[in-house]
């Protein structure tokens, strides 16, 4: 059905779920001829219905491996950044990238060794393939392996909320979904703010995608090219969504 | 009854009355517990805009209106869909079949349909009736997914209903002449009504709370949906995405609540029927 | 006459076609199972699936052994807690309770059913595992929480079931027994409860059918780590978990496992569905084939 | 003329052989009274008649009934005609768990009359006819449950009638019932020997005198005695009947 | 003596005036009998006298019921210990689905008796004294639903009697049974009586003169007349009495 009627669909990360909902709706109030549906799923349910073609735009919050690439334009929407979040009663505020990988690796299993109370850390991780878990992995981990006896969390709000009753847990959720009832941490002494993600001080960030299948045709490249432009910018700009200076 | 001689009858029934009065006590407290800490987080952001109006921003303001009308739709044809399935299979295993092993295949099928994860219902819909079918993104496929999901249950207790209705009211339909079907229809059926509501509202009210069976197949989409080829999204689903999401923790409580209202207004409203024609059919 | 014959064989033959419906639907999906499923247990092998300790789909490792055992643990567990505290209510409900606390009783525990596990998710998560923690330390991620949720989400399934199987029990048995001095408990325990017996176990069975395919609730409070759990306070991952958390990222031969995944729970479901209708085999009471 | 004949019959439920080589005719537009102990048979030869015993799954027959020159148990047979020809009092009241008004209208109804008039004056009718119209009347939308155990006997007789049967099987209509209501169900029976074939079970001498041209008397699920009702109590030929009947028995 | 003494009892099912200023006396170790139209309250009043219709929702009482000194309504009357003492035989064979010897055992059982040999023995007495164990000692593990209606009436009655009550309230305890049946029932009441109270319901008035001693006739919820059997059927003082016993009424 893509392209041949005025219906576009969607699909794909619920990361990028509520963005997209914000951008199609104000598109629809100056398209009022334009259906877009907009339905989440997860990244990977993005790239696979763009890829076999029932829906007109995939999404994804994290970058594609080359051999999920084949055959899918790319459009960078923005950065969001990854909040390495903890208990508001939690005294520790800075941690380097090294230390936040030997206590998600498990070397560093109490909070008295980096500036805490003596109490041991309760990791909280996210299930395999998120694109936020992605994004510590590689930002992060490097070789090292997220300790298997980590806490698995499904959703950004789930993470937040074991933190927030945790006053020992440790985990790291999307910056356009923080909120002061958990405590951001500072990497490597930068907090995270739209201006350090912006210009890459802090480094723990990872791309919000639209994906089309070949070229992007018709009313999907309108969209698009609209999203792209001054008004879609400015949305995703409300929506916490940055644009990478470089 | 060797324990009579250990336990005396008497002291048995205090112990088992203690029983069952504590056991009803704790599930009272578990009603309360759950329920209240739905309806106190949730009813302070009900009101009627909430009801009627649709959602901005995603859902961080505004209402639910259209996710009160795909709920509507999809339960809708689940029920549509599912309550005479379940009703006809339980009908025909207890008044027709008598091959045995077709019949405890059939049985077994049912069970085996009721202990599917709703995440493998959600795919599986996604693969046969959005893509295989051609059904798209729509109400459709989320209800028919929902009605496989609630068939199970309404089969099975419609079947274990019709079959503890005594043998004497059917003799007394069919020494007068009635044939198969209407004594069925008009003598077995009405009697089992009860027992065949319980099942319906069991599965209506699974189907009614369900996300992820839906999540991959009824599209999302936040406008109201009209026909039943237009995407929606249900209560339960709006509900997970303002959750998981931290889009508004408030408004999915609110969701929550006015989706507990509205079963707790079908089930009562419901068991009073069905109570009152009850009690008429049999004199209690 | 003739035509009155014909309706009624046409009846008959579309009760049969509903009644296979379930099993087409079955059939259709277990080949759409197999077909994705079945291309990860050729590639990982059978046996390394089953009995594969690691789960690691970027490293690509399968086993899926953890989460078996996870969801049987967790299966049992709650039945363990909701079967007799069901059981218990359904008779309090249809035998003790005065009449007027049954008819408030039983359209809100149906209301239960109609909560959507998110709900349950999130408040276990929120009041649940802090109380846990608490109480039993560790993370409050455990099998236990996830027991009680499952236990409370059960309960409606079973209680209302059971309830109506109870009352279905003709009034005579009941006064027969009572007549003979025996007291209500005994009344229950030799009359009811037996003659009772299929529908509870239908209710039993629906019970566990919800428990072992619960997702998102168990998803929240169980900490899907995917180790065997060494006792009922460590988190574990059920195949269901399993399922849910990834197949929104999955691609490749990772999609496939995860539909491995479903193929081996499904070979769990039949088996304790067959173990399910061989002890209700067992226990059944012939009541006999009378008419008067 | 006969209207049933009943041919070397022999009923089975599963081992247990319960009716042994029964071989009799039932006349037409009479009464005949079936007598005998308790477990004898009885009313599975009744139930065997209108193929009741259809439904008990362990039920197993040999040889023929035949109705109005028909075999009824030759497969092209329509079993629900047959019964609604056949109408049946069974022997424990089953009424239906509906009102006392459907409950009469039911056979009515089932047959496609659906005249609201005329399925209130057919109710009125029999339940006149079943003595029970009185004490009811005031409470035709009541559960038909809520009746005394003689009322549920006399309301399952008024459904039986209000269906129009031509033959009527009646398990021991009267054994719930006061005298006064037994002889009105008795006149009743009297009434109707003119237009139909009456087959009535009895363990009441008196009543079977009072009612029956012909009696059969069944021991062990045999027919031992057949004969006019008159000669079989006055001058019966076979020593167990005699016994059976002056209450001498076993 | 008096065993049950009945004071200004009233019943009502829900709005319906059921049973209306019942005053009456049992004595001890006799048998009464109730005579009365069908649907005029004697299964009500028996169920009234051992609670069990406490078991429909809508019934409520006035009135008392003594039974030994104590008022059986009490709050702290136990209830089930009541109706040990005060057995019942239902108007309608109640059988549980389970085996013939199941059925009699049941209430020794409940009671705590679990010693096989007296079990065994127990139950082919109580069956022999209800005259049926010539018929079943050979399937006592058949299911009881399948007898036939007389034989499930005297299982019934078995099953009453081997629990040992010290009241029987039997509900037309012989309205299924051949006269040779019912003979032995009535030689069984007749041993019983020496020591025990025994309240029948009967449409029989033959039968209510030969087993019992008193007779009480219900009319409309009422106790019309109560009296001596012997004095009530010969002289009756009420004339509504004389009209149902003679056969005049309605
Ligand atoms: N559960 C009930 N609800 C309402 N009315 C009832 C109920 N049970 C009995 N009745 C009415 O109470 C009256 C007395 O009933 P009862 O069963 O005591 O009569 P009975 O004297 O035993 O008659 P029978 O000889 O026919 O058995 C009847 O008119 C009957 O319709
Ligand atoms: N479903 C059954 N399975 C096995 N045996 C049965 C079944 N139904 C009846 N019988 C047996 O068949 C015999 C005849 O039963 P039937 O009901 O015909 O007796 P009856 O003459 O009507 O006796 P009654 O006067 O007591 O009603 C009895 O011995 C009974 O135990
Ligand atoms: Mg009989
Ligand atoms: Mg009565
Ligand atoms: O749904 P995701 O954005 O986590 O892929």
């Amino acid at each position: 059905n893509s392209g041949s009627s005025a219906t576009i669909n969607v699909v794909g990360s619920t990361s990028v779920q509520p963005v997209a909902e914000k951008l199609s709706e104000t598109y629809k109030a100056s398209h009022p001829d334009v259906k877009i549906n907009v339905q989440g799923g997860g990244s990977g349910v993005g790239i696979k219905s763009v890829a076999e073609g029932t829906s007109d735009i995939g999404t994804s919050s994290k970058s594609l491996k080359a051999d999920e690439k084949k055959g899918l334009t790319e459009y960078t929407l923005g950065q969001d950044g990854i909040v390495v979040a903890i208990n508001t009663k939690n005294a520790a505020s800075d941690l380097t990238k090294d230390q936040l990988k030997d206590i998600f690796s498990g070397k560093i299993t109490n909070w008295k060794e980096i500036g805490g109370s003596d109490a041991s850390i309760n990791l909280i991780t996210r299930e395999e393939g998120s694109g936020t878990l992605d994004a510590f992995e590689k930002l992060v981990m490097g070789d090292d392996k997220i300790k298997s006896s980590a806490i698995v969390q499904s959703s950004t709000e789930a993470v937040k909320q074991s933190v927030k009753q945790d006053p020992n847990a440790i985990g790291f959720v999307s910056f356009a979904a923080m909120s002061d009832d958990v405590k951001a941490i500072k990497v490597g002494g930068v907090s995270p703010s739209e201006e350090t993600i912006a210009d890459g001080t802090y480094e723990l960030q990872r791309p919000f995608l639209f994906l089309v299948k070949g070229e992007a045709k018709g009313e999907v490249k309108a969209f698009i090219d609209w999203v792209m432009g001054t008004e879609g910018s400015k949305i995703l700009a409300d929506e916490k969504i940055i644009k990478a200076k470089k | 009854m060797n324990i009579n001689k250990i336990i005396p009858p008497k002291i048995a029934q205090k112990i088992m009355n203690g029983l069952f009065i504590a056991s009803g006590l704790l599930t009272i407290l578990i009603l309360i517990l759950v329920l209240g800490y739905v309806l106190v987080k949730g009813l302070p952001v009900v009101n009627l805009e909430f009801l009627l109006a649709d959602p901005i921003d995603s859902g961080r303001a505004g209402g639910i209106f259209p996710m009160i009308i795909s709920s509507i739709y999809v339960t809708a044809i689940a029920g549509i869909i599912a309550t005479p399935l379940g009703i006809g299979a339980a009908i025909y295993i207890v008044e027709y079949a008598n091959a045995n092993r077709a019949v405890r295949l059939i049985r077994f099928g049912a069970e085996i349909l009721a202990s599917i994860p709703s995440i493998v219902y959600g795919l599986f819909g996604l693969a046969f009736f959005v893509v295989f079918l051609q059904f798209n993104w729509s109400v459709l496929s989320g209800g028919l997914i929902l009605a496989i999901m609630a068939l199970p249950t309404i089969f099975q207790v419609s079947e274990v209903t019709l079959s503890s209705i005594p043998s004497s009211y059917r003799e007394g339909s069919y020494g007068l002449g009635a044939s198969k079907w209407q004594t069925i229809y008009r003598v077995v059926v009405p009697a089992a009504i009860p027992g065949i509501v319980t099942g319906i509202i069991l599965g209506m009210t699974r189907a009614i709370s369900e996300a992820a069976a839906v999540m991959f197949s009824v599209g999302s989409a936040l406008q109201t949906p009209i026909s039943i080829f237009d995407p929606g999204r249900p209560l339960p689903l709006h509900l997970y995405t303002l959750a998981t999401e931290g889009i508004s923790l408030d408004n999915a409580y609110g969701t929550a609540a006015v989706l507990v209202i509205i079963v707790l207004v079908i089930t009562i409203g419901t068991n009073l029927i069905v109570d009152r024609y009850q009690r008429k059919m049999t004199g209690g | 006459m003739q035509k009155n014959n014909f309706t009624e064989f046409l009846i008959e033959k579309g009760l049969f076609l509903t009644a296979i419906f379930s099993i087409i639907m079955i059939l259709i999906i277990i080949l759409f199972i197999l077909i994705e499923g079945f291309p990860a247990i050729q590639e990982y092998g059978f046996l390394n699936f089953i009995f594969g300790m690691n789960w690691a789909p970027s490293e690509g490792e399968f086993g899926v052994f953890p989460m078996i055992i996870g969801s049987i643990c967790v299966t049992l567990l709650s039945l363990l807690m909701a079967v007799p505290l069901s059981l218990l209510c359904a008779i309090f409900m249809a035998e003790v309770a005065p009449n007027n606390v049954k008819k408030f009783l039983k359209p809100t525990i149906e209301t239960l059913s109609g909560i959507p596990s998110v709900v349950y998710g999130f408040f276990g998560l929120i009041v649940l595992v802090p109380i846990m923690r608490e109480t039993f330390g560790g993370t409050g991620f455990s099998m236990f929480t996830a027991s009680l949720i499952l236990t409370v989400m059960v309960l409606p399934t079973i209680i209302s079931i059971s309830q109506d199987a109870l009352k279905a029990v003709p009034n005579e048995y009941r006064e027969a027994s009572l007549g003979l001095g025996a007291t209500s408990w005994q009344t229950i325990k030799n009359i009811i409860f037996p003659a009772a017996l299929p529908g509870i176990i239908t209710a039993i069975i629906l019970g566990m059918g919800r428990a072992i395919g619960e997702t998102l609730a168990v998803i929240m409070v169980a900490g899907n780590v995917a180790l065997v759990p060494n006792s009922i306070f460590s988190p574990l991952r059920t195949l269901t978990s399993n399922i849910a958390l990834e197949i929104g990222y999955a691609t490749g031969i990772h999609h496939n496992a995860l539909f491995g995944t479903a193929i081996v729970l499904f070979l769990i479901i039949i088996i304790l569905l067959l173990v399910a209708n061989y002890m209700q085999h067992k226990y059944k009471i012939d009541a006999g084939s009378g008419y008067l | 003329m006969n209207r049933i004949e009943v041919k070397d019959l022999n009923v089975y439920f599963g081992d247990a052989h319960i009716l042994k080589n029964i071989n009799t005719e039932i006349p037409k537009n009479t009464v005949t009274a079936l007598i005998g102990p308790s477990g004898c048979g009885k009313s599975t030869f009744l139930r065997t008649i209108n193929r009741m015993n259809d439904l008990i799954p362990s039920f197993r027959k040999e040889g023929d009934i035949i109705l109005d020159e028909e075999d009824i148990y030759s497969p092209k047979y329509d079993v629900a005609s047959l019964r609604k020809k056949v109408g049946m009092v069974f022997q424990k009241p089953n009424p239906f768990p509906k009102s006392i008004f459907e409950n009469v209208a039911y056979g009515l109804k089932v047959h496609g009359i659906d005249d609201k008039d005329f399925l209130h004056q057919q109710v009125e009718e029999s339940l006149k006819a079943a003595a029970l119209w009185g004490e009811v009347e005031d409470k035709l939308d009541n559960s038909a449950m809520s009746l005394s155990g003689g009322q549920q006997q006399r309301l399952c007789i008024a459904r039986t009638i209000a269906n129009n049967p031509e033959v009527i099987l009646m398990d021991e209509p009267c054994s719930a019932l006061d005298p006064i209501s037994t002889t009105k169900i008795e006149d009743l029976i009297h009434k109707l020997k003119n237009d139909y074939t009456i087959i009535i079970v009895t363990h009441n001498m008196q009543q079977a005198t009072r009612v029956s041209k012909y009696t059969s008397f069944f021991l062990n699920g045999e027919i031992i005695e057949s004969n006019l009702t008159d000669k079989l109590f006055i001058e019966p030929k076979v020593k167990k009947t005699e016994e059976y009947i002056t209450g001498r028995f076993g």
